[in-house]
């Protein structure tokens, strides 16, 4: 489904890429691990045109897409829920989730999705008409990735979605993570709770200071030494 | 004071406040949506006042058909100033945008210098428009009696669009955050590009509402009531738009009333206007109707 | 062994200054030496409101209102009664006002002093008001000290203005000002005091968390930037000589505003380089204004292509260079040697 | 060292923290969790003066502190971080801790733009101390670069060294180790304690890694809807039904 | 070029020094036009048998006072002219004053009417009436023209030469009348100001014989038109600012029968030369000329004329023969300049009717 060939970024003198290549298959679950400041975020942001690449290609279901405006890119059905939630804080947490269906035009549906992500997280419900600002950490990160799926994507691209999350709601994101999944929205999923992470995924990258260094099936990575040590915190 | 020239100085206050009021609404459109305050929001509204004394007078249009082509190149304008002096600034900090603002406005003004002449032009009367009425002991210009009528119809039909719309909703979204709203494939370039054009078309219906009211034009005519109309869109609470409508009677109500009740102090006048902006500010910091943005840590 | 050598370097470039300045008053015309002073009181106007903006992120635009208050205080104090009753033609000065006449320096600090004692009463409750909302009290604020000036006939001679002030505003004088400005201003900055400044500019809670008097520091700033905008006032009224409340409109704050923000927001140096290049390009485009006959274009002046161009110059910058001439950054003679050894280097192929 | 009675913050109708009675004593570290939204960062609010509580008092050091400025409550003795890191983004890393130093080096305005002698003193010795404080977390070489730079985990830890250049006695972390993965907040856990130890610091923690929770502190309160729901040691509170109910989950 | 006329020997250069932009851009070219009237007709001066062309180098003061001092210091400095004409606004005169004089070069005010202008300044003449004068003048007219025993002003308190015509205005009302009461109200207004209806409806409860409103013609003709629709019919008095056929196509029919000072009449000659001025200003322009503009024409002759009495080209002496002007005839009537450098000469009464400036009657001092 999504290609990424070479990749290469630039920010100013800094290059945070530095040729990466990766594939997620239609259907997967796929996960970035790394440090902080691995390149981890900027590369789903040049997935959807947010960071303009220096070079290599971005290609969706073959097309090339590197280059298209964001709004282009989201049409297609490739949505990020981004770091840092970047919820509107001035809109109210229903507005915010209207948002997310933008580019929806079937109004029934909108209305049931409404409904289903009330049900998945009642907290969101009980500040329907909070200005989404005004929310605690948590529940900000809450309506960030329920916006997400708002727009009921092809390809999802979670940013760190368990940050700040409380224990329970963390477990429960990664339900949720799986079970779309079964509904057939290929997930590309960066997290610094890495075990996790690679616990429901199909396929996982280890991104280190901008290149690749590592990949493989999800387990396999879980049971590597190397991955154990560096970022699973295990003293082995 | 007598009764009738009280209520002459209301039907006074009234007029000018209305006046206000739809010119602010403009002005509180594109800052709502944009964070801006767009500096050149007067002179656009010059523009549409020339631009409707060029159509009706050289071209020899029906006076309405010079408003309707008036109005509509301003909001063109107002697009094509978007596109040039703003766009190109979209990441930049908030001072290099409004020094890009004023130096539109310089801008504007000075070609206005250059191409109308320095010079005031007089609209030539529409009788319409330009008729005294006599309601009982107090008198009114006719088009006094049409701009409530007109800011009344923009308030409902503003507070339409921007809360009951999906274009609406883009741009609050596109107000906050450009780039999530792009996530949100928001096509925010055309949302703004529209938000200039409507705030422009009110600045040119707003000209055209003044020179009916004040029959003349020249190319700095809108420096002041650009000036007294931010106040009162402040006033009211900037970004809110019955509060722009509020703003603009208020300073209207007030110039006038101080006059009426202490003509002494005639020569202050324009500084009542501040006074009213900085006592409301010391009370109420984001203005009557905004709404106190909650610094959440 | 570095530190001394850039001492050295400051200390003769001061040396240049002080002599080129000398030069300049001795060999240019008259004209050329007004645009250079000019450009001096454009200097410290230039960096009061950068203090602010730049450093503080207080967005003001009431600086002509405090700039009124130090030319009429400094012109006021340094009138003979003789000039006053001159000036007083439609009403006479008040008695106790009509008989001050105080020495230039000591009006010149009282004409600071003074716009510094404005900014307590009115600007510093202002200063609870955020960004835009801060911009615009001030702005109400320079508008009333102007119709206040305005009507006080019998202290100010109100739209009269005041006529015959003495031209205290000599080369030596403004560039002495300008000078210990841009002394004063790095010392400021570059102190513990003015890195609260910046933290203030940049994170207002964060900077109320780790101990810093927010309130106090702001008022800090916009006081002293008063001050130094009312000497500026002060030295502009020495200059021209005469005084009337329609100079010190909002388009005079504007001009300064421009020059902070072309020069570099947060950059002392931006400020200087803002200050004499506006200055010298508004008079070095003076000739659009004239007849002119370029080849085959014949125009027979055209009054205000001047500010056409000038206003297309501006935009312009502002576009392309959207921090401004120097960004937020100073000169620093490393840099400057930098820029010669990048040459070098560059043509021996560095990264374009 | 610090406790609260019977404090209580609403906003509007919503009560985000009611009747929290905190009680902390000198040098303990102790851990404040709950569900999103339970409230915990609010009560850091109210207790650093960002927010004047709505009812109750606020009592450090046997002092009413209830309502005080920010600045004038971090001069006390209290410091803090934030959940969402706010550094200084246009200045470099050692002059971020510089400015906190400046809280107690005393010096106004002009003693500071005239660079007297007593302000080079100090002057010199905040930037001894803030350099010591950077060598501790590692952050010595790159002192001089622009604070936003950083990659995140260090920006967290910027953020405590800054909170620790005021020279607290109190210190309140809200969620250090969020954006960190395990190995790093492992290593947080042990910065935490050796803080505690070389400043001589009393701790209040705000943060949803349990491991990190249960591993560094001495006694935890836990919210839900602003209500305390449970206080106790990490043992009591793991096996709490209604902690686990409300926050923990069954494993 | 430019080197080239500067060394020219047998060239006279008259600085132009007027606000062609800003707020007082109109009143700014009027004054050019007759200056550059003159200069068609008059384009040489003879000194010790030679001919000297005269050329004018024009700077723009933008009408801001810091602009003004600049302009005037590059007349001077770069352009090096011998005489200097303007400004339109006795503020922007007062502000390049001091230059002239530091440099010993003559200025011939045009219409800058404030006393402050000549005063303390040797350097700087004009060939205009002052407000004192001016304002005196409306008062006598109100008093024995109108019969008006009680008058209102309606004054523009940020415009100079508005507050000191009223102030004179108001001082001869009540000594004619004899009347420490004769002005009811004297109300204010800003610069720009568009909305005069509180004002005028004040106005209209306290019943005046007469209205005197010296200020800008838009504002002016603005008020009139305002007062007309709020059902004021007291006569309206103003100064010369008046007389700018702006002031008609924006008052229309609502300034008909507002009289004002004015400096000259077409229709009534004051000197031979009246109808020269307005008959070649009809052919270059094609429109009636204006007050000032004769001003304009007035000023440059006056330094023709100051030169040929001088016999040089030499400032100084330039200003010598200026100071000594006695019943000098320009198109405006004659110009005897006094101590002070200003002139005592007579006004012209003028009102509007049938969309025209009519002459009604001649002031002497
Ligand atoms: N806007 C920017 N300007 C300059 N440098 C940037 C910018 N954004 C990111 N970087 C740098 O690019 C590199 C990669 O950053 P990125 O945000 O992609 O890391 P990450 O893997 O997501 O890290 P984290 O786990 O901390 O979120 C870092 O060195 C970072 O400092
Ligand atoms: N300024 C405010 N205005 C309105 N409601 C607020 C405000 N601040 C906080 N709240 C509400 O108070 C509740 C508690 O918020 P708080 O930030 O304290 O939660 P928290 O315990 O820190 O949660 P998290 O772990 O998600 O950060 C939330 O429901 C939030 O919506
Ligand atoms: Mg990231
Ligand atoms: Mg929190």
């Amino acid at each position: 489904m999504l290609r990424i060939d070479d990749l290469s970024v630039h920010y100013g003198g800094i290059h945070a890429l530095q040729g990466i290549s990766f594939e997620v298959p239609e259907g997967k679950i796929v996960t970035l691990i790394g440090a902080n400041g691995a390149g981890k975020s900027t590369t789903l942001k040049s997935v959807v045109g947010l960071v303009k690449p220096s070079g290599g290609s971005i290609s969706l279901d073959g097309e090339r897409v590197s280059g298209l405006a964001t709004r282009d890119i989201v049409r297609r059905g490739v949505v990020l829920a981004p770091e840092g939630r970047r919820i509107f804080p001035d809109l109210s947490t229903e507005e915010n989730l209207e948002l997310g269906a933008f580019m929806r035009d079937d109004k029934v549906g909108v209305a049931a999705d409404k409904k289903r992500m009330y049900a998945l997280f009642p907290r969101l419900e009980e500040r329907r008409k909070q200005k989404a600002g005004t929310l605690s950490g948590g529940e900000q990160q809450m309506l960030a990735v329920a916006r997400a799926l708002m727009s009921r994507p092809k390809l999802l691209m979670m940013d760190e979605p368990s940050l700040g999350l409380a224990p329970l709601i963390v477990k429960m994101i990664f339900d949720i993570v799986k079970a779309i999944n079964a509904e057939g929205t290929t997930i590309l999923l960066v997290e610094q709770n890495a075990k996790a992470a690679l616990e429901i995924a199909d396929f996982g990258y280890v991104l280190e200071t901008g290149r690749i260094t590592m990949s493989g099936p999800g387990r396999e990575l879980l049971a590597d030494d190397g991955v154990r040590r560096a970022y699973l915190g295990e003293s082995l | 004071m007598e009764l009738s020239t009280f209520f002459q100085q209301l039907t006074n206050a009234l007029s000018l406040g209305s006046l206000y009021a739809l010119i602010a609404i403009g002005y509180t459109m594109v800052y709502g949506i944009l964070r801006l305050i767009n500096f050149a929001h007067g002179d656009v509204f010059m523009l549409g006042a020339y631009f409707a004394f060029y159509a009706a007078t050289s071209l020899a249009m029906p006076w309405w058909v010079a408003f309707i082509v008036a109005i509509g190149l301003t909001a063109i304008f107002g697009m094509g100033l978007e596109r040039v002096a703003y766009r190109p600034l979209r990441d930049s900090p908030k001072i290099s945008v409004m020094i890009s603002a004023i130096g539109a406005s310089f801008l504007i003004e000075n070609v206005g210098i250059v191409v109308f002449g320095g010079r005031p032009k007089s609209f030539p009367s529409i009788p319409l428009f330009d008729t005294v009425l006599h309601l009982g002991p107090v008198s009114v210009l006719s088009v006094s009696l049409f701009i409530p009528v007109i800011t009344a119809a923009i308030l409902v039909a503003l507070l339409w669009i921007v809360n009951g719309t999906k274009t609406g909703l883009a741009m609050r979204a596109v107000s906050t955050d450009l780039d999530a709203a792009r996530l949100m494939a928001i096509d925010v370039n055309r949302t703004i590009s529209l938000t200039f054009g409507i705030g422009s078309l009110l600045a040119g219906l707003g000209g055209i509402m003044w020179t009916m009211k004040y029959p003349q034009l020249n190319p700095l005519m809108g420096v002041m009531p650009g000036l007294k109309c931010f106040i009162a869109a402040v006033i009211g609470g900037i970004g809110n738009i019955p509060g722009a409508v509020l703003g603009g009677f208020l300073l209207g109500v007030l110039e006038i009333m101080i006059v009426a009740f202490l003509p002494e102090l005639t020569g202050y006048r324009d500084a009542f206007a501040f006074v009213l902006l900085i006592v409301v500010l010391l009370v109420k910091p984001s203005g009557l109707l905004g709404k106190h943005q909650a610094v959440k840590v | 062994m570095k530190i001394k050598r850039n001492t050295l370097l400051t200390l003769a470039g001061l040396a240049l200054l002080v002599g080129a300045i000398a030069a300049a008053d001795a060999t240019l015309g008259r004209f050329s030496v007004r645009i250079l002073n000019l450009s001096a009181i454009y200097i410290v106007l230039a960096l009061s409101l950068n203090l602010l903006n730049g450093f503080t992120g207080l967005f003001s635009l009431g600086h002509a209102g405090f700039m009124a208050v130090g030319a009429y205080v400094s012109a006021l104090l340094t009138m003979s009664p003789a000039q006053k009753d001159m000036n007083f033609f439609l009403e006479p000065i008040m008695p106790f006002l009509r008989d001050i006449q105080l020495p230039f320096p000591l009006a010149l600090l009282a004409a600071g002093a003074c716009a510094g004692l404005v900014a307590v009463v009115i600007g510093v409750p202002a200063l609870r008001l955020r960004d835009d909302y801060l911009a615009i009290a001030t702005l109400g604020f320079a508008e009333i000290i102007r119709v206040l000036i305005t009507n006080a006939q019998s202290l100010t001679n109100g739209a009269q203005g005041l006529k015959a002030i003495t031209k205290y505003s000599t080369t030596w004088v403004v560039w002495s000002v300008a000078a210990l400005s841009v002394v004063f201003m790095l010392a400021l900055v570059r102190s513990s005091y003015g890195r609260t400044m910046k933290a203030v500019r940049d994170d207002e809670v964060a900077a109320e968390a780790m101990g810093v008097n927010v309130f106090k520091v702001k008022s800090t700033s916009f006081v002293i930037s008063s001050f130094m905008a009312g000497v500026g006032g002060a030295l502009l009224g020495h200059m021209i000589t005469t005084i009337d409340p329609k100079m010190f409109t909002l388009t005079l704050t504007f001009n300064i505003l421009l020059i902070v923000v072309l020069g570099g927001n947060g950059s002392i140096t931006g400020s200087v380089i803002g200050a004499i290049v506006v200055t010298v390009l508004m008079e070095a485009l003076r000739f659009l204004d004239m007849p002119m006959n370029f080849l085959f274009i014949k125009t027979n002046g055209l009054p205000g292509l001047r500010m056409v161009i000038f206003s297309i110059l501006l935009m312009i910058v502002v576009l392309y260079r959207q921090r401004g001439l120097m960004g937020n950054k100073e000169f620093d003679w490393d840099g400057f040697i930098g820029i010669f050894r990048r040459k070098g280097a560059s043509s021996a192929g560095g990264r374009s | 060292m610090i406790s609260t009675r019977d404090v209580s913050m609403r906003f509007g109708g919503l009560t985000a923290v009611s009747d929290l009675n905190i009680e902390i004593q000198k040098n303990e570290i102790v851990g404040l969790i709950g569900p999103n939204g339970a409230g915990k960062t609010t009560a850091f609010n109210a207790i650093t003066g960002v927010y004047r509580p709505t009812e109750g008092r606020v009592v450090f050091k046997g002092r009413d502190i209830t309502g005080q400025k920010p600045h004038a409550i971090t001069k006390l003795g209290i410091a803090r971080t934030f959940q969402n890191i706010r550094l200084w983004t246009d200045m470099d890393v050692l002059e971020n801790v510089l400015v906190a130093c400046h809280l107690r080096m005393d010096v106004g305005v002009f003693a500071s733009t005239l660079h007297l002698p007593g302000y080079r003193v100090k002057e010199r010795r905040s930037r001894e101390f803030a350099m010591s404080l950077l060598e501790s977390v590692g952050l010595a070489d790159q002192a001089r670069e622009a604070a936003t730079s950083l990659p995140y985990g260090k920006q967290r830890r910027l953020e405590i060294v800054r909170a620790l250049a005021t020279e607290p006695s109190l210190l309140l972390l809200d969620e250090p180790a969020a954006g960190m993965n395990p190995q790093e907040s492992l290593e947080l856990m042990d910065f935490i304690g050796s803080i505690r130890d070389r400043y001589d610091l009393t701790i209040l923690l705000i943060e949803h890694h349990m491991q990190v929770v249960m591993g560094v502190c001495t006694r935890m309160y836990v919210l839900d809807y602003g209500v305390t729901i449970a206080h106790g040691t990490p043992d009591e509170i793991r096996r709490d039904p209604k902690v686990i109910e409300a926050y923990l989950g069954v494993d | 070029s430019k080197a080239e006329t500067k060394t020219d020997a047998n060239v006279v250069k008259f600085g132009v020094f007027e606000p062609l932009t800003g707020a007082n851009a109109a009143g700014g070219a009027e004054e050019l036009d007759g200056v550059r009237l003159a200069q068609e007709l008059y384009p040489t001066v003879t000194v010790g048998g030679k001919e000297y062309k005269i050329e004018l180098a024009i700077a723009d003061n933008k009408s801001d006072k810091v602009e003004a001092a600049n302009a005037g210091q590059r007349l001077v400095d770069s352009d090096k002219v011998q005489v200097v004409l303007g400004s339109w606004g006795s503020g922007l005169s007062m502000a390049a004053g001091p230059v002239f004089k530091d440099a010993k070069i003559p200025a011939i005010g045009l219409s800058c009417t404030n006393p402050l202008v000549t005063k303390d300044n040797p350097f700087y003449f004009r060939v205009c009436f002052l407000d004192p004068f001016q304002g005196t003048v409306m008062a006598n007219y109100a008093f024995k023209d109108v019969k008006a025993r009680k008058a209102v002003i309606i004054r523009e308190v940020s415009n100079d030469y508005s507050v000191g015509l009223a102030k004179f205005f108001a001082d001869s009302f009540k000594s004619l009348t004899g009347d420490q009461g004769a002005i009811l109200a004297e109300l204010n207004y800003n610069t720009n100001d568009q909305d005069f209806s509180a004002q005028l409806t004040q106005v209209k409860s306290l019943k005046p014989d007469v209205i005197f409103a010296p200020g800008n013609y838009t504002e002016s003709a603005l008020i009139i038109k305002q007062a007309r629709e709020l059902g004021i019919t007291a006569p309206f008095l103003g100064g010369d600012t008046w007389e700018i056929a702006e002031f008609i196509n924006v008052g229309k029919q609502a300034v008909e029968g507002a009289v004002m000072s004015a400096f000259f009449d077409n229709d009534a000659p004051l000197t031979p030369l009246s109808k020269v001025f307005v008959e070649s200003y009809q052919k270059k322009y094609g429109k009636l000329p204006s007050g000032t503009a004769v001003l304009g024409f007035d000023g440059y002759l006056l330094a023709i004329d100051a030169i040929k009495r001088a016999d040089s080209v030499d400032p100084l002496k330039i200003r010598d023969a200026i100071a000594a002007t006695k019943d000098f005839a320009g198109a405006a009537g004659y110009v005897t300049l006094d101590a002070n450098g200003d002139p005592i000469k007579s006004a012209v009464i003028k009102e509007v009717k049938g969309g025209k400036f009519v002459f009604k009657t001649t002031v002497a001092p």
